[in-house]
């Protein structure tokens, strides 16, 4: 019997309700979430995409998939059609045919602007982050970029610490970006900040006092699906050992 | 540039090319294809005060940073993944002893390419809008021009050329030329930006092993100065299609660097292996 | 962008993607791994007045040239090597039918990888002091800049992105995953820099051939947007490990070409093949 | 019995002995005569090299080398031990790293300057040549440059047409620029173009006829030795069909 489905489980099912099909659609490091949205995308809401990724392989048949702590790594997409590099997918990305990325952020600001580079000043940091990797070459680039981060004050800030990746640039392009959290899902607009959905059992409310900036409702926010026991039984195959939850989104 | 001359040598040997102050690369990306026998050996030669530049560094970097091999670090990412931010890394940069420039994916393979192509500098795409650009204009290797042909403004991106790369490859012969199997994330850029280049290897093979290959040598002689036999010394990174990561060690490794136990850590692993790497 | 659609279809389907007043490029060079099938299907469909660029041309060209296809060339040299000069080639540009815009080769590459790099330009080393640089600042494919970073002049080269790639490769599947094997000239660049991208192929194969290659693909198939089969598909070119050039071919091609009667043999030795290539 | 050496065959050892211990060399199309000093080199003279080729085939044992109407198919060098592409290569040189390189020249002038690119106007050409290949890229690039023309007046000219390679460039940064014609050795310098060595049985006299420049000379100039007869019938195993002999150079 599945478990169920837990936040970072309907995060999963928030970030893989955002790929459609025929799109080109590629993750990176630290992506274990992002790859189980891929994965959850072909296998339970049958959407057919390109699947790249920094582990360099190519189209892997998404049943044999599975998390590691690395995402990167070659064995967890291990059976690819062939190495396609990140050079390759990059370059792509300039030229404007990748459709969709997936990226981390320890801030994220009402612009849509993320940082992963540091918590206080560049010269003297509070926290050093990771980095935010590909974060500010992609962001002008890509046509539909899914951020995935908590769902607190700390995380949603009016503005970010360090601006990474220019979220303001993208908005100003028309270009998507969204973000599932471990509580709604939020698209950046030139309005602002949309709540577009809800995790099931979440408020506005709720929503709106765990943000650091304003969000817009329009209407009634849809309430997310959180996977039924198939797509729990899905992702379970994935990742059995339930490294997911690692990252503690709940 | 000899032609023919072997540059099989040993481990000692191979590390001790690197010079007082160089800036290093390494092969491969956080938990994959790290060059960890060429790392450990630097690290046990007692060298310190090194640059590094890469695009997705993980365990080798954090590793290097914590024996004070590593006193300044350029890369778009540091990360040891779902074990959290690289510890030796953070705690170093936290607290001043070392610097860190923070890059973009797009710029480093822009960099690495100018270096590689001979050329001083490279377009990137993507980018404007960072603030990482003005880190970069301050340091003066990124430079925002307008297009020669008009089309707009864009970031040049100074060629990096990194003193030494250090490359872990599945096969090469006796005179540097190796086959990468697999990710190749930039390697080949790697070893063809640097000045000097050391290449270990899964497997040396004779020259003949690697005829009618169908695709291109990932380096050849002319790029490469030194070679050295290392069976798994990718360990416990994963090497495409022979290991896969040692999950345990590295977990042991993050618990222990967080701790500000690497070098314990360093001792208890890397350091007995050294010796079946012919130390 | 259409992921898993096939892409498989007839000669006579594929050419007939390539629109009026495209500007075109094909694979190999002189007299090897041109996409023959491809070209002479274009000549056969009564296409004209098309452009062409590539580096060092042979066949292909002069047969496109001869046949009123291509009316503008933009190539770094056309030659049928020990044959001498291409005859076609140089007939049309001597009574000033077609234009020509010599090219070198470092520029062209460096052109190519701008394009396939979804850059603007490129810096290309050398080619400072020849001539050609006065011919491609009037046309606007070149221009000396200032390197941003303090090194002096540099060319900086405008992207080619040709409208249309010819390419003839070992293998591809239904999708458009294509390999080719030995010598790849800049054909993956030209892939990677054309906006309509036509792959011939020895074989169609199985995506699952495909499956743990140790070398990247040559072509996604993000990147192709028809796949034609054409065994024998660069005949009488060299296509390697699979056949050698057809030198009594190319031999009576030249002298033929040279008396101007290429479309002649044409019609003997190539329009015979297009049936069996699914005409 | 190998045959006697003709002036073709002059070339080709004039060109071989061109070739130093360690260097990196590379040949192009139209080629053949650079292919067989290659060969030579290695063969007759014991030089060794890094072997490179417009072919993209890398250390070919030079035994296996063919002269055929293409130098840049795969099967003139077809047992190289891998694929190394002229972009690589090309990279090299961009480097500095690329030591030798051969260019034939419709003219070359007193400058070391060659035309591969048009007779009379580039606009209204009286003929249209191949155009110059690599030659404007390589030229301020590769340390040595080894030119092979036709020793007449029309080919050796005061000014060329066209500057497609810019010897002179070469000529100023002390890099190496020397012609092997059907009659003499002839080496660019500040000084101007230098008699460095003649074909057996040319004169000085016939060697400056023959030259729309003046020919420098200091001392006596050397006699180039021509291929022996194991020489020739290392030529001839590599060309067994007399290829070379139809550029017409004798």
């Amino acid at each position: 019997m599945p478990g169920s489905p837990r936040p970072t489980d309907v995060m999963v099912s928030c970030m893989a309700s955002l790929i459609r099909d025929g799109e080109s659609v590629y993750h990176g490091l630290t992506s274990q979430l992002p790859l189980l949205a891929m994965a959850y995308a072909w296998r339970r809401l049958g959407r057919r995409f390109t699947w790249l990724s920094v582990s360099e392989s190519y189209m892997p048949p998404p049943e044999t998939v599975r998390v590691l702590p690395s995402s990167g790594g070659p064995y967890a997409e291990p059976y690819g059609a062939g190495v396609v590099t990140t050079m390759d997918v990059f370059d792509l990305a300039a030229q404007g045919r990748i459709d969709v990325m997936f990226f981390g952020a320890a801030q994220v600001d009402a612009q849509g602007n993320t940082n992963l580079t540091v918590i206080g000043s560049y010269e003297r940091p509070r926290v050093k982050l990771p980095g935010g990797a590909a974060t500010a070459y992609l962001f002008p680039l890509v046509r539909r970029i899914i951020l995935w981060a908590r769902h607190d004050r700390r995380t949603l800030v009016e503005r970010v610490d360090f601006i990474t990746g220019p979220g303001r640039v993208r908005v100003e392009r028309g270009l998507e970006t969204l973000l599932c959290t471990n509580k709604a899902l939020i698209e950046f607009t030139r309005e602002g900040p949309i709540l577009r959905a809800l995790h099931p059992g979440i408020s506005v409310e709720e929503a709106r006092a765990g943000a650091g900036f304003d969000l817009l409702v329009e209407g009634e926010p849809r309430v997310l699906e959180a996977p039924d026991a198939i797509g729990m039984a899905i992702i379970e195959e994935h990742d059995p050992h339930g490294l997911r939850y690692l990252q503690r989104y709940g | 540039m000899p032609v023919a001359a072997e540059k099989l040598v040993g481990l000692r040997e191979a590390v001790e090319l690197v010079e007082e102050g160089s800036t290093i690369t390494v092969s491969g990306i956080t938990f994959s294809r790290n060059p960890t026998a060429l790392v450990a050996a630097l690290i046990e030669r007692g060298a310190r005060g090194l640059g590094f530049v890469d695009r997705e560094p993980g365990l080798a970097l954090d590793l290097l940073v914590a024996a004070g091999v590593v006193s300044s670090v350029r890369a778009a990412m540091a990360t040891l993944e779902l074990y959290g931010l690289a510890p030796s890394v953070r705690r170093a940069v936290e607290e001043g002893r070392v610097g860190f420039l923070e890059d973009t994916c797009g710029a480093v393979i822009a960099g690495l390419r100018a270096g590689a192509y001979g050329l001083p500098f490279m377009p990137v795409a993507g980018v404007l809008g960072s603030q990482l650009v003005e880190l970069h204009e301050r340091e003066d290797t990124w430079r925002v021009i307008r297009d020669p042909f008009g089309g707009g403004e864009v970031v040049a991106v100074r060629a990096i050329r990194p003193d030494v790369a250090l490359i872990h490859a599945h096969y090469c012969d006796p005179y540097g030329n190796c086959v990468i199997e697999g990710p190749r994330y930039e390697d080949e850029l790697k070893i063809r930006a640097s000045r000097l280049v050391i290449v270990s290897a899964e497997e040396i093979v004779d020259t003949d092993a690697l005829r009618r290959l169908p695709h291109p040598l990932s380096s050849t002689s002319l790029h490469v100065d030194a070679v050295v036999h290392a069976p798994g010394g990718a360990w416990p990174t994963a090497m495409h299609g022979r290991y896969g990561a040692d999950w345990g060690a590295i977990e042991e490794y993050a618990r222990m660097a967080r701790e500000g136990r690497a070098l314990e850590w360093f001792s208890k692993h890397l350091r007995p292996r050294l010796s079946g790497w012919g130390w």
